[in-house]
């Protein structure tokens, strides 16, 4: 093998398991099973201002050759690849297909909940025709349905591998699952160091890429690098071919050097927040969280802490005070407005400000630390005492979940990005995404009914009014949709933007 | 006439330290002839062993010769360096220290380290050197001489260490040998044999030697001639008769009268001028004890255990009289010092009573004994002056602290004069008073704090080897002191030591310790004229009576 | 002061110019602690974007930061911060050691071997671990931080005292102040620990350093103290994210402070170590 | 030997000290792990409940200790959450890297201390002893982490000599067969200079950068020791029989002054192997410690736990090996 013909990507995390089902999965995991593992079907993509990025709306077929929607939308059938092989060499057939989404939904494993919001919820729903037809029966049509089985979860595993090593107590092969693939992948592990690197090859039998031919790449380094300037200094030198997570400054350098291609995409899927917790006082009085709206100073925020590097979410001009669409997320009306902001906290009856605390978590640190300077230095122009705290990540995401912390900043991303779906998951419920803890009826029903709403100008109207509720109840204050930014090496081609905001190995090529 | 081996001309040296520079040596002139054995005499710091460095070039680095010369076969020391220096060094004239463990590298055989010195300067192969070595251990005196070889320092006593040092001192046969205190820190049994060795030894091999020695009996027994140093200058060269019986220079005469000898009494010991306005009270006979006064301490089958093992005391029982002087000696780790903490409630004893005028002190718990009414009554004098002082304290804070804390005076006018008083009575200078201890010498540490002890006026002083590191000179001064205050004050002294012709002159009775146990007690001129024990006799005979007074005297006829 | 000793003070100096001018730099640090508010031309937490990420100029001495403050003024400021931390943390390990070896050393026996099997245990801890340990499970708060740091120096200063005590229980001056009537424990406090004093005050010159490297260890991983409060270490950290963008003087100068705080307090430690011991000079 | 095996003993009261204080600690910390690590997309209660069963921690405080000393003491430490692995095997695997990086580094400075200190001691107060002290002081009062990254740029960014800080060896430079672990053995073994070169070359960068914090207390400690054997009385008598300098300094007054230098030296390695957390971190260093951190960031408690009692053990074991050479090298200790 050559050097040219082996990808060296670094990253700032780490593969942990081989399976992306294992609870405690980390997102290199994820990027990994894409490669190892083949699923049903895979989403397509578009353009977006230029760059390629996933589309939801595209769902082609991946271990499927073809697969039809019953006109009632309750059925669906896959007609499987008869060629498919997993890389044992035995071919795929429904029974592997149904075995392994009965596990998906359920074995304890973290497939299930996400298949659930595409109404995959049980092993009765699958059903195998002959060994390559396969049937997907679904309660109520369900327009996420199908993108679900193109997420990470819905691995097809090779069954009979795997039963041999399932037990009585693990029937689902949870355990060996981790540390070892029994997929149709493209590339199959060549050695695998949790925490430290990943290398995997290039599996000559698989065909089922965008080109119908086996991926570019022979060999794939995945190596953790945790320290970003170093990741940057790896593909500034050469020995790197990819990375992704790298610091805005970095990026910024990087692409001013112009030596290397960084194609920068908004994560168009993600939202980076401010959030306040709804129940908690002084945030419980809408006016006061109205008054943080309008005393962020946003443009430092964006220029300090992004570079600017990222889709605003702010300083819109909605026309009579209305959203222009029901997509989600869109840029809101506001901007920093000092006088504004004291009259409501005037209205808030608080016109002395109030103490509170802003947490943000330490991995978040390059990027929130600028931020909640910048935040508590212009919230104490109106008499708001910030007091600035930095959690480690544990201990953020545990207080969140309690809903102990009154001011934060976050970020969120859907792998299906639609409106219901993003108000269905961080505005409703008193569970971990939802953030705000706002706890809205209307907001609610809205969005339920809007999960199974089958008509596009119907759909359009419910995100309208998702949109007016957000904007005049401000849950939470949407800052900007950073950008991904993948500096890569000249040669290299084919980048997509995921939805899993990680690099689809098989995407790529060298020139 | 020949010429001298070694000629010292005028010499002086200098030190430059952080207070300036120290003039160590001012003027020294003197000359060793082929195989004489010199003796080099004089109080500590007067500069015997900055002489006797400077001869060797073995100065410290802050150390230079600043004027005169050192001609060695008429050769100048001083000008030598490199090559020459280093056959200089144990070929020509070598040196015998002071502390022979610690002269020794304690990490190599000694064998080896013998070795050592025959390899740099004979060319022979290391089989030959590991031969001679042997020889050299042969010669003094170690028994066993073939796994001593291989001993390590620590392995070996102290008088073995000292042979072994000599071993390397005469393995290249040099002219002159220097021995800077050889005996000093060797047990009073060894001391003897060490010196009769090496005189030996220098005696069969023609070897020159300088004796540097601060013991002028010590010096009278091997020399045939002595030459005095003070501050620096050589004050006095004579032989040693002359000296003893006609010491010429001040110095000199207080150095021979302090000198204690089988018969010396205390009051002998210091020169008329220095005795003073005292004289009269020490001359005065004690007064008999009225028959049927109850003994002042009373100390009833004391033992001490520590924690793992064998009684570091076992079945100590005594009593002293108001104003009796008791003296307890014994070898090393006999449990002198332990025995005379206990009484001091230091430390508590494991088993056994101490009663003190008449009321039980035993059982009081040492922890608790400072608010005892007892405490000031008991006080003690601790071995090292250097270490008996507190360095932030000066001699002032000293002697106060007692008074503060025990009699309950505050800071004023009363405090000061009953320290003055107390520094008066011990003979300290006033104006010594605000110096911190290490402002002070060794002797006027010794009396800060032996006024310390008696500032509360106790009835008990317990004192333990109050002189072991004191000068003769200081030493004589001290005893006089404590002989007096006992008659003054009616002040019972338990002494500690293992001088025994100092116990001898300042006690009345005396107890012998051996591993915890007494062997013998009983008065004191009885016990050392006819001691009933082995034991006894060993310590006695191994003291250094120095005879030759009468025996050198009548061969000067 | 004495006479005698500024005297020895100057000597030492004289041979030891190296101590002089860690002496130097240590009062102008705490000059600069104490003034630091006074003196700086910029409000040190004041944010003005626009002038972002600017080099050093006539106008920032320093450069200015990701969020356009004067490094200058920031560095100034943090200086009373880092000796605090350092000064308090290194203080409440030196008073717990002292007086715990102290009492250990003299006590010897059962007291002793117990204290000296529960350090041995801190010992035995990953001692960088367990600060970062500590202030996760407190929070990053100042007072934690330094909580932290002195926990971890802790067992030196125990074991520090406890064997300089242990040598100096047996001395006559101790025995004489016991017998002049004072207490165990007021020996204890009042005569053998001002008497290792200065041998630990050296230790602690050399541990003042020390901590406020640990404090800008902890600001790396992210557990320093708090945005936007300027301090050192936090600026080294965030500095040394732009290096390889080139941005220097974001890392020199926080550096630079760093590096000159913690050699004056090691220089000035090894040189008081030489004014106390004779033996170490001739 | 009996006395090494007693001291052993003795220190197991302080290890198992060192394991419930540990364990209690990771419980005080505020951060849940099964909240954290079921940070999936949509992760819901049950999937915490879920992961919380599989670290135990449904259980009471007082079980969860009784099971965890149960299991350490079957050699059992645990499954990370964040690797997915058994403990054991992660710090099986990685300990050999933190090894050989702190063994390197402390030789490092040991080689270059210990002249820097004699040097000095040799001329005290000169213009070399006065460097010797600027050269440490200025080795310890930079970061590890600041001097990591400063190496990394000169050397591998700016100049290009040293080759990318991402772990133990060249990514494509294929791995010998593991037989002890230690990268720089194995390739011996194998007989693979090339390969034992590249992995040398990685080591040197961040031995480098541990190895200049340590200088100075080694550099301190030899002069100190190296003073005070050079003013002793043994050093006299040598120098008195006439043997060369070299024999002086080198055989009798460094051999003597290195022992002080051993215990500090072992001291200088434990701490160093708990604290090159920084270092690691800064070379993508695959070794225990940054292991150990990252797992506290994720309150992921069975690998911090694992860690301190390895780095218990090893302190204890170091001990022992200080006490035995000092042993070797000082024939009074054997008689205490
Ligand atoms: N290294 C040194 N630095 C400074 N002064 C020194 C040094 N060595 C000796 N001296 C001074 O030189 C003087 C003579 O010292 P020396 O050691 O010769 O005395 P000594 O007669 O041998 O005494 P002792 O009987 O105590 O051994 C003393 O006052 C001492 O202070
Ligand atoms: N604190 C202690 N712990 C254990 N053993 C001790 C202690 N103090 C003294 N010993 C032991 O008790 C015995 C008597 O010691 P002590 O100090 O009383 O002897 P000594 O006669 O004063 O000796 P020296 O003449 O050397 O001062 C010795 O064997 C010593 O080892
Ligand atoms: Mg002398
Ligand atoms: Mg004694």
């Amino acid at each position: 093998q050559t050097r040219a013909e082996t990808l060296r990507y670094v990253t700032g995390a780490s593969v942990n398991t081989l399976d992306p089902n294992i609870p405690g999965a980390t997102r290199e995991s994820f990027a990994l099973s894409l490669s190892t593992y083949d699923r049903l079907v895979s989403f397509g993509r578009k353009q977006l201002n230029g760059k390629w990025v996933f589309d939801l709306d595209k769902i082609t077929g991946e271990l499927a050759e073809s697969f039809d929607v019953s006109p009632d939308g309750l059925k669906i059938t896959f007609r499987l690849r008869k060629d498919a092989k997993f890389q044992d060499g035995s071919p795929v057939t429904a029974e592997d297909v149904k075995w392994s989404l009965d596990r998906a939904v359920t074995a304890p494993v973290l497939g299930k909940n996400q298949l659930l919001t595409g109404s995959l919820t049980s092993a009765d729903q699958f059903k195998v025709i002959d060994p390559h037809t396969f049937e997907v029966t679904l309660p109520k049509p369900d327009k996420l349905a199908l993108p679900n089985l193109a997420v990470v979860y819905p691995i097809i595993i090779n069954s009979k591998l795997a039963k041999a090593h399932a037990t009585a107590e693990d029937p689902w092969a949870l355990a060996w699952l981790k540390e070892n693939t029994a997929g149709s992948g493209a590339y199959v592990i060549e050695s695998f160091k949790p925490g430290e690197q990943v290398i995997v090859k290039r599996n000559e039998a698989w065909n089922r890429g965008t080109t119908d031919k086996a991926a570019f790449f022979k060999r794939i380094i995945i190596q953790s690098v945790p320290e970003p300037a170093t990741r940057a200094n790896l593909v500034e030198r050469g020995d790197a071919d990819l990375v992704i997570d790298l610091q805005a400054s970095d990026v910024q350098s990087l692409e001013a050097k112009a030596k290397l291609k960084v194609i920068s995409t908004p994560q168009y899927n993600a939202v980076t927040f401010v959030s306040m917790n709804n129940q908690i006082p002084p945030f419980d009085n809408v006016n006061v969280r109205r008054a943080v709206a309008f005393a962020l100073p946003y443009d430092d925020m964006f220029k300090a802490a992004l570079f600017g590097r990222g889709a605003p979410l702010f300083g819109a001009t909605w026309e009579a005070g209305k959203p222009p669409n029901g997509g989600y997320p869109i840029p809101q009306p506001v901007k920093v407005d000092l006088d504004k902001a004291r009259e409501y906290l005037k209205a808030a009856g608080l016109p002395e400000g109030f103490a509170t605390t802003f947490s943000f978590n330490v991995g978040q640190a390059s990027t929130a630390e600028p931020m909640a300077a910048l935040v508590k230095e212009s919230l104490a122009k109106i008499g708001i005492k910030v007091d600035i705290q930095k959690l480690p990540d544990a201990q953020m995401s545990t207080q969140i979940n309690e809903k102990k912390l009154p001011f934060f900043t976050e970020g969120i991303v859907a792998w299906l990005p639609s409106t219901d779906y993003f108000y269905r998951n961080f505005y409703i419920g008193n569970q971990r995404w939802n953030y705000s803890s706002i706890n809205n009826p209307e907001l609610t029903a809205i969005a339920q009914e809007a999960r199974f709403e089958p008509d596009k100008a119907k759909y359009e109207e419910a995100g309208l009014k998702l949109n007016a509720i957000h904007f005049s109840e401000m849950p939470q204050i949407p800052l900007w949709q950073p950008n991904q930014d993948a500096v890569m090496a000249p040669s290299l081609e084919g980048y997509t933007y995921q939805f899993h905001r990680q690099v689809d190995y098989r995407d790529l090529s060298r020139k | 006439m020949t010429q001298p081996l070694l000629k010292i001309d005028n010499l002086h040296v200098t030190f430059s330290t952080r207070r300036g520079l120290v003039e160590a040596v001012r003027g020294v002139t003197l000359a060793v002839e082929p195989g004489e054995m010199l003796g080099l005499v004089g109080e500590s710091g007067s500069g015997k062993s900055v002489t006797g460095f400077a001869t060797t070039r073995l100065l410290d680095a802050a150390g230079r010769v600043t004027a005169g010369e050192i001609l060695f076969r008429g050769q100048d020391v001083t000008k030598l360096s490199g090559d020459d220096l280093r056959h200089l060094h144990g070929a020509a004239m070598s040196m015998i220290f002071q502390n022979p463990r610690s002269a020794l590298n304690p990490i190599r055989a000694v064998g080896q380290q013998i070795a050592d010195a025959i390899l740099t300067h004979k060319r022979i192969s290391k089989q030959a050197a590991h031969a001679e070595a042997l020889e050299l251990l042969r010669a003094v005196q170690i028994r066993d001489p073939e796994r001593r070889m291989a001993a390590y320092p620590h392995e070996l006593s102290g008088g073995m260490c000292q042979r072994v040092m000599i071993a390397i001192a005469i393995s290249c046969n040099p002219a002159l040998l220097i021995a800077d205190e050889p005996t000093t820190g060797l047990d009073v049994t060894t001391q003897k044999v060490v010196m009769d060795l090496l005189a030996d030894i220098a005696a069969a091999r023609g070897m020159a030697t300088i004796l540097i020695t601060h013991d002028l009996g010590l010096a009278a027994r091997y020399c045939r001639r002595i030459v005095v140093m003070e501050r620096g200058r050589l004050v006095e060269e004579a032989a040693p008769t002359t000296l003893f019986n006609h010491p010429r220079h001040p110095y000199t005469k207080r150095l021979v009268a302090a000198s204690p000898t089988a018969h010396s009494r205390i009051e002998d010991l210091v020169t008329e001028e220095e005795r003073g306005p005292y004289a009269e009270i020490v001359r005065k006979p004690k007064l008999p004890q009225a028959p049927g006064t109850p003994p002042l301490l009373v100390v009833q089958k004391l033992a001490k255990r520590f924690d793992q093992g064998a009684a570091a005391v076992a079945d100590f029982s005594m009593t002293i009289a108001a104003g009796e002087s008791v003296g307890l000696v014994g070898e090393s780790g006999s449990g002198k010092s332990t025995t005379s903490r206990m009484i001091c409630r230091l430390i508590d004893p494991s088993e056994g009573d101490i009663v003190f005028d008449g009321q039980s002190i035993g059982h009081v718990p040492s922890r608790d004994f400072h608010r005892s009414p007892f405490r000031k009554d008991i006080q003690m004098v601790f071995q090292d002056p250097n270490e008996s002082l507190n360095p932030r304290f000066t001699a002032h804070d000293c002697i106060a602290h007692p008074l503060k804390r025990l009699v309950g005076l505050r800071e004023g006018d009363a405090l000061r004069q009953r320290v003055e008083e107390c520094a008066q009575r011990v003979g300290l200078p006033l104006d010594l008073l605000p110096r911190f201890p290490h402002q002070l010498s060794g002797g006027q540490k010794a009396r800060v704090g032996i006024a310390r002890a008696i500032a509360c006026r106790p009835r008990l002083l317990v004192l333990d080897e109050p002189t072991a590191a004191l000068d003769v000179s200081v030493q004589a001064v001290v005893l006089q002191l404590l002989d007096r205050l006992r008659r003054e004050d009616n002040l019972a002294l338990l002494f500690v030591s293992h001088d025994l012709n100092v116990v001898r002159m300042l006690c009345e009775r005396t107890i012998v310790l051996r591993n915890g146990v007494i062997v013998e007690e009983g008065d004191s001129r009885a016990l050392f004229d006819n001691p009933k024990t082995d034991y006894t006799r060993e310590l006695v005979e191994a003291i250094p009576h120095i005879e030759i007074e009468t025996k050198l005297a009548a061969a000067a006829l | 002061m004495t006479s005698t000793a500024l005297r020895h003070s100057i000597w030492i100096l004289r041979g030891n110019p190296l101590t002089g001018v860690a002496a130097a730099g240590v009062l102008s640090l705490i000059f600069i602690a104490i003034f630091g508010p006074w003196i700086v031309p910029y409000d040190p937490i004041a944010s003005n974007v626009s002038q972002a990420l600017l080099p050093p100029s006539a106008e920032h001495l320093a450069g200015t930061d990701q969020l356009g403050r004067d490094v200058f003024s920031r560095l100034i400021v943090a200086a009373r911060l880092d000796l605090a931390i350092a000064v308090s943390a290194v203080s409440l390990s030196f008073v717990l050691g002292a007086v715990v070896g102290s009492f250990c050393g003299y006590a010897a026996g059962r007291l002793d071997r117990t204290v000296g099997r529960f350090v041995d245990v801190m010992m035995a801890f990953p001692l960088f671990v367990l600060a970062m340990a500590m202030v996760a499970a407190l929070g990053n708060r100042v007072e934690n931080i330094i909580i932290a740091t002195a926990v971890i120096n802790l067992p030196f200063y125990i074991r520090f005292a406890r064997a300089e005590v242990n040598v100096r229980r047996n001395l006559g001056w101790v025995e004489a102040a016991r017998s002049s009537g004072e207490s165990h424990i007021s020996v204890v406090l009042r005569f053998l620990l001002p008497n290792i004093l200065p041998a630990m005050a050296v230790q602690m010159s050399l541990n003042l350093g020390w901590a406020i490297l640990n404090a800008a260890g902890l600001s790396f991983i992210g557990l320093g103290v708090k945005p936007p409060t300027p301090e050192w270490g936090i600026m080294v950290a965030e500095g040394a994210r732009f290096i390889s963008t080139g941005r220097w003087w974001l890392v020199a100068f926080p550096g630079l402070a760093l590096m000159l705080a913690v050699l004056c307090f090691n220089l000035l430690g090894d040189g008081m170590r030489d004014i106390l011991d004779p033996r170490m000079r001739t | 030997m009996a006395r090494a095996g007693r001291r052993f003993l003795s220190s197991l009261p302080a290890l198992f000290g060192v394991l419930v204080f540990t364990f209690l600690l990771m419980r005080v910390l505020p951060g849940d792990p099964a909240v954290f690590f079921a940070s999936g997309p949509n992760a819901s209660k049950e999937d915490v409940e879920l992961i919380r069963k599989q670290m135990g921690l449904d259980k009471s405080m007082p079980e969860q200790l009784a099971l965890y000393l149960y299991d350490v003491g079957r050699g059992n430490l645990g499954r990370s959450m964040m690797t997915g692995q058994s403990v054991t095997k992660d710090l099986r695997e990685r300990l050999p890297a933190s090894l050989e990086l702190t063994f390197t580094a402390l030789l490092i400075a040991l080689v270059s201390a210990i002249p820097l200190g004699v040097l000095a001691a040799l001329k005290p107060g000169s213009i070399i002893d006065h460097g010797v002290r600027l050269f440490c002081a200025l080795g310890v009062c930079v970061p590890t982490f600041v001097s990591g990254l400063l190496l990394i740029y000169v050397f591998y960014y700016l100049l290009g000599l040293a080759p990318d800080p991402t772990g133990r060896v060249d990514v494509f430079t294929s791995l010998p067969p593991s037989r002890t672990g230690f990268l720089m053995i194995d390739f011996l073994l194998a007989g693979d200079i090339e390969g034992w070169w590249a992995a040398l070359k990685q080591l040197i960068l961040p031995a480098m950068s541990m190895a200049l914090f340590v200088i100075a207390p080694l550099a301190r400690i030899t002069r100190a020791s190296m003073l005070v054997s050079l003013g002793s009385d043994f050093v006299r008598t040598a120098r008195s029989v006439g043997l060369s300098r070299r024999h002086v300094v080198v055989t009798y007054a460094l051999r003597n002054a290195i022992l002080p230098v051993i215990t500090i030296a072992g001291i200088v390695f434990s701490t160093m192997l708990g604290a090159n957390v920084l270092v690691e971190k800064v070379f993508s260093w695959p070794g225990v410690a940054s292991y150990a951190l990252d797992a506290l960031l994720s309150s992921d408690y069975a690998p911090v736990q694992g860690f301190v009692l390895l780095m218990a053990s090893l302190f204890v074991l170091v001990n022992l090996t200080v006490d035995v050479c000092y042993g070797i090298a000082d024939p009074r200790v054997s008689i205490e």
